[in-house]
């Protein structure tokens, strides 16, 4: 036994840019989060959609036009993508995050997800019925 | 500890997370037929005018764009420092800016409507 | 009995004469029923005396054992041989300095276990002499699942936020705060709010959610630490926009 | 060396260390409390225990039920002053920790819920589902971390005390992380450092349970009492010796042979209770130690059931339906079918009798003192003579809390008193001689022996010849062989020669103490002729209370085994008598 400190711990360095590549569990989650992206840009597609129907039909029109364009299609679709991954990773969260307790017992995560997507179900439809 | 400033914008960011998990979905789906030719009735001009005319219509409109963009702006702003962009100051500044310029725009747009 | 040979990997540093970690392997004849820590100990006693690693109880309830297995946080007391292919990996739990071999510095974890004030502040004095704080089994089992944490770190090991800042509280110190918060017993809320509600505190967590999953015992830090994250923004909210509001 | 001054040092942080460090910085906040303990405080094993902590709450219960059952248990061993005190602390205790937070179960108005335990005539086990102990541990370690004047010095292994003028004074110990040795100097030293259940090959213990407190306390002059009983536990897993708490029992499981027959009717122990109601204080409630010595008979007789493991007996809880079992025992049914790939839910669970428990260890009086003074101990490694011959279940918890705060109180009394200041000099020469040990250590090269081949050979002995039932014979053999090993363990060599996080040092260490403890246990059972409790001899089968209603007391003397005394049983009210579990009474 020696009288100097010999205790020298090692830290492995993670990388800050890129530490979530190839591990799923993180990979899946950095899906999730970058769904922002699509929302934020979205938000600005319906900005841009009110802008339009404030100056009235013609411009209205234009935007219609605008949109109604392969970079449109592909917009939308990518946007549809990424909205949908975040409402099935939101859904899922839930109840993590408001568990419900009822009496003693609380309610089974599996049933506030279940709920969740009958309400999506329930909305989308509504929607669609005073949108088509 | 260094109070966080971050509980300001959580609740518009949880809030947002609901409301666009509930409803951006199918407004996607009806903006992409648009996109498509297929303008569905809700984005004509006529039937959507009708909609942000009235005082609801125009509440609900703002709700979504608001919560959404709020929503966005925040997870951003940790999406950027998962990514090693560091400069939260920055970051958060600019994308809770970014939020406020198309709530103020969408609040402007709505009045004209 | 069914025996196979396993080949172990397993990370070794010795901080006086290594200047950064090396792998070792050694190959273990090990029965299917074993578990990755019989597998050590076996190494320990017939191959290399040299090796460390701390363990205690071998059924999952010390948590002293946590390691990293096949690169994912387990303890090893209770990683099955039987789940793994003939080559397994060992390593010292991720997002702690390594000390010696598979044993990491947990210092900064016990002291921030000790900062949130893990204890029953209660709500009202009451002597011993006059009995027990009534608590129903319901109000019990409203924080029951939080009080199960046997300070494994698996979660710290798991939650990429605690490895890019060190100085997150992380998941299982917020989850006993909660764990307090949530005792119909308790009434001390508002000091450790002080500590959890700050910038290093809950607000680090972005909800990767990791640790929740590799919990080995349920106890699911990730939704105590949103449930912390809501009664945070209510309270900014309560203290700004109601100033009025006493809590 | 590192000096470290403290009011009082505490060696070993599980239930009793720090039920004694709170007891110290509650009672004043000047003390220099220096909390030693070679792991961190929640690793300790009081984490281990399932089923309970008994303590008189329930108006259908008495304090002299509790006194009857456990003078009874331990076949009038136990000091029956001793016994008193305990049961009358014993619900102030579990109720502190009721206030200091610990998650008991409750009934559903909100009292807590007490369960039916072994050798216990009425319910009085409080309990927190089954894990009892780790909720205990937790508690007590998350209470400890509000008083700053509790120092804890965590992954510090104790190697020797330092005692100068009469007295204990200190201790050394090594910072496991730096490998430095560091000399703690304490006004008191409280040993709480648990028991020793890793002498046996097949137990419930942890790796930690290697009798260092003990070894600590008997090299430095002071006896060991009543070593020769240990404690098997009768429902073990086969395998791993993982332990099914008692509670199964209690909740209404059943023990059945291979042909299905609850068997320990055969053994004086019935008549059959009806399945899923227990009748207290007989069959499947029979204390420990008649319950594992039914099983051995079973073995002998070929009833027991054959599984890949050795010999077993089946625990059938199915009855007890899922919606119970997972309310109840959640961490059995884990535990189960985790380790042993069996669903309690759906089949019964192999079993056989495990090493459990030490009623054996430090030689304590009433107030924690042991006869040097300055040093007291507390909690499994201590024998102040509540478990008698035979613990009850769910006593040992209650009795961490009472006698570490019982420990506390002593060492301020005794502070108080004013011990006169302490001879450096001399301390430091002790210390010098304790670091010098194993600096030696490190320096041998080309020993014979290896550790794991030692400690094989001492577990192989403890298996064979020390365990339910014992011989004259075998017993004098094994005493011999430990008295070799011993002196065998003298030629070990440490292959790790480094300083950080030597685990190395660290067991050869553990193995010296566990072999002295050895050693103590095998010489105080080869002169017991007699059977009581858990100590059970096939050449003399009867309890003998002309010669044998004494504790043992043995000595250490470190070139020849240890002479052994013998010391009066204090009985103040119950005369002994004959344990009676057949229920006829009732
Ligand atoms: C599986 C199991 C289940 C049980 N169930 C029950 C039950 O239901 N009810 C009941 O009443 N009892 C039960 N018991 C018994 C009871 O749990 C133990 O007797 C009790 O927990 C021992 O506590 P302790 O504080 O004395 O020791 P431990 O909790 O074992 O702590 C010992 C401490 O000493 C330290 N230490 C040891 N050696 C050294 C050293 N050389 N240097 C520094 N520090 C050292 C350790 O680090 C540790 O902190 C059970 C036991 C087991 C094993
Ligand atoms: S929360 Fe779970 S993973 Fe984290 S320390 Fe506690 S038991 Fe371990
Ligand atoms: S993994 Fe980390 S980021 Fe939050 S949810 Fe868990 S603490
Ligand atoms: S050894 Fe205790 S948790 Fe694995």
């Amino acid at each position: 036994m020696g009288e100097e400190m010999s205790s020298k711990p090692y830290i492995r360095e993670i990388s800050k840019t890129n530490w979530f590549y190839g591990q799923p569990r993180y990979m899946r989650y950095m899906a999730r989060e970058v769904t922002c992206i699509f929302i934020f840009a979205y938000t600005f597609l319906l900005i841009w959609a009110l802008r339009a129907l404030a100056n009235g039909p013609e411009a209205y029109q234009a935007f219609l036009a605008a949109l109604n364009s392969p970079l449109g299609i592909l917009f939308n679709l990518a946007v549809l993508v990424g909205v949908v991954y975040h409402s099935i990773s939101w859904f899922s969260l839930t109840p993590q995050a408001m568990p419900l307790q009822r009496g003693e017992e609380f309610v089974p995560g599996n049933l506030i997800i279940g709920a969740h997507y009958g309400g999506w179900a329930v909305v989308s439809l509504i929607v669609l019925f005073l949108g088509v | 500890m260094a109070k966080s400033n971050k509980p300001i914008v959580w609740g518009l960011f949880a809030a947002g997370g609901t409301i666009t998990a509930f409803l951006l979905p199918v407004v996607v789906l009806l903006t992409l037929f648009a996109a498509l030719g297929m303008t569905p009735d809700l984005f004509t001009y006529e039937y959507l005018h009708a909609f942000a005319a009235n005082w609801l219509g125009k509440l609900v409109i703002f709700g979504v764009i608001f919560l959404s963009l709020w929503h966005a702006a925040h997870r951003l702003r940790i999406t950027m420092h998962d990514f090693g962009l560091r400069q939260d100051l920055w970051i958060a500044t600019t994308v809770y800016v970014l939020a406020a310029l198309g709530t103020i725009m969408t609040f402007f747009y709505l009045l004209r409507i | 009995m069914s025996e196979r040979q396993i080949q172990l990997e397993v990370l070794r540093y010795n901080p006086e004469t290594d200047s950064e970690p090396r792998l070792q392997t050694y190959s273990v004849p090990c029965l299917n029923e074993w578990v990755v820590l019989d597998a050590l100990n076996y190494v320990k006693d017939n191959l290399d005396t040299t090796l460390s690693y701390r363990w205690s109880c071998h059924m999952a309830v010390c948590g002293s054992c946590g390691m990293m297995i096949n690169g994912e946080p387990k303890l090893a007391c209770k990683a099955f041989i039987r789940e793994y292919a003939d080559q397994i990996r060992v390593e010292p739990l991720a997002n702690f300095p390594i000390e010696r071999d598979l044993v990491t510095a947990v210092e900064d974890f016990i002291a921030k276990l000790a900062s949130v004030k893990p204890y029953l502040i209660p709500k009202e004095d009451k002597p011993i002499e006059a009995g027990e704080f009534k608590q129903t089994p319901t109000e019990l089992k409203k924080y029951k699942q939080y009080t199960l944490c046997i300070n494994c770190m698996l979660c710290y090991a798991a939650c990429p936020q605690y490895g890019l800042v060190p100085e997150f509280l992380g998941p299982a110190a917020i989850a006993l705060a909660h764990r307090y918060n949530q005792d119909s017993r308790d009434g001390g809320r508002d000091q450790r709010q002080e500590v959890i509600a700050s910038h290093e505190g809950v607000w680090e967590c972005s909800f990767v959610g990791a640790c929740s999953e590799v919990c080995p015992k349920h106890v699911d830090p990730a939704g105590a630490l949103q449930q912390v994250k809501i009664a945070s923004t209510i309270d900014w909210y309560k203290e700004h926009l109601m100033p009025w509001v006493k809590k | 060396m590192e000096i470290i001054k403290a009011d009082v040092a505490i060696v070993g942080a599980g239930g009793a260390g720090l039920r004694t460090a709170i007891a110290l910085a509650e009672a004043d906040p000047k003390l220099r409390i220096a909390l030693i303990s070679k792991v961190y405080p929640m690793r300790s094993h009081t984490c281990a225990a399932e089923g309970g902590a008994a303590g008189v709450i329930k108006s259908d219960d008495s304090m002299t039920d509790h006194f009857n059952d456990t003078v009874g248990g331990g076949d009038w061993l136990c000091d029956q002053d001793a016994v008193d005190f305990f049961i009358a602390e014993a619900p102030k205790e579990l109720m502190q920790l009721e206030h200091w937070g610990c998650p008991w179960s409750r009934e559903p108005d909100g009292s807590v819920a007490v369960r039916p335990f072994g050798g216990m005539k009425n319910k009085r086990t409080w309990y927190a589902a089954d894990k009892s102990g780790f909720h205990i541990l937790h508690t007590l370690f998350q209470t400890s971390l509000k008083y700053p004047t509790i120092q804890r010095f965590d992954e510090y292994f104790a190697t020797d005390l330092l005692v100068d003028d009469g007295r204990c004074q200190g201790l050394t110990a090594i910072a496991m992380m730096t490998g430095q040795m560091t000399q703690f100097q304490a006004g008191a030293v409280i040993i709480t450092a648990g028991g020793a259940g890793r002498m046996f090959p097949f137990t419930t213990n942890g790796a930690i349970k290697t009798g260092d407190g003990m070894a600590l306390a008997y090299r430095a002059g002071v006896p060991l009492k009543d070593m020769e009983f240990v404690q098997y536990h009768p429902t073990g897993l086969p395998n791993t010796g993982i332990l099914l708490t008692e509670g199964c029992r209690g909740e209404g499981g059943i023990l059945v042979n291979k042909d299905g027959r609850r068997y320990l009717q055969d053994y004086g122990m019935g008549p059959e209770s009806p399945i899923g109601q227990p009748v207290l204080k007989t069959m499947e409630l029979g204390p420990r130690d008649r319950l594992s010595q039914a099983f051995w008979h079973e073995q002998r007789k070929g009833n027991t059931v054959q599984t890949r493991w050795g010999d077993c007996v089946l625990l059938d809880m199915r009855h007890l339906g899922e919606k119970k079992i997972n309310e109840r025992l959640p961490f059995v049914r884990d535990l189960s079918i985790s380790y042993l790939s069996v669903d309690p839910v759906k089949d019964p669970v192999p079993i056989r009798p495990v090493v459990h428990y030490m009623m054996g260890g430090i030689h304590t009086d009433i107030n924690a003192a042991t006869p040097l003074p300055g040093l007291f101990a507390a909690g499994e490694c201590a024998c102040v003579s509540i478990n008698g011959a035979n613990r009850l279940g769910s006593n040992s918890l209650t009795e961490l809390l009472v006698f570490g705060r019982q420990a506390a109180l002593s060492a301020m009394a005794y502070l108080e008193s004013g011990a006169s200041p302490s001879n450096d000099a001399a301390l430091a020469a002790q210390a010098g001689e304790a670091q010098a040990r194993i600096t030696s250590l490190f320096a041998k090269s080309g020993g014979a022996e290896t550790l794991s081949g030692l400690r094989k050979e001492m577990m192989d002995l403890m298996e064979e010849h020390a365990g339910i039932y014992r011989t004259g014979e075998g017993l004098a053999a094994a005493c011999d062989k430990i008295f070799e090993l011993r002196q065998r363990y003298a030629d070990i060599e440490l292959h790790d020669k480094s300083n950080v996080y030597n685990t190395d040092l660290v067991q050869a260490l553990e193995l010296g103490a566990m072999l002295d403890c050895a050693e103590a246990v095998t010489v105080g059972a080869r002169d017991r002729k007699e059977s009581r409790g858990a100590h059970q001899r096939l050449d003399f089968t009867e309890r003998d209370d002309q010669t044998y209603l004494k504790h043992s007391l043995a000595y250490y003397q470190p070139k020849e085994p240890p002479h052994i005394d013998y010391l009066d049983v204090v009985i103040t009210k119950s005369q002994p008598g004959v344990r009676d579990y057949s229920g006829a009474k009732k």
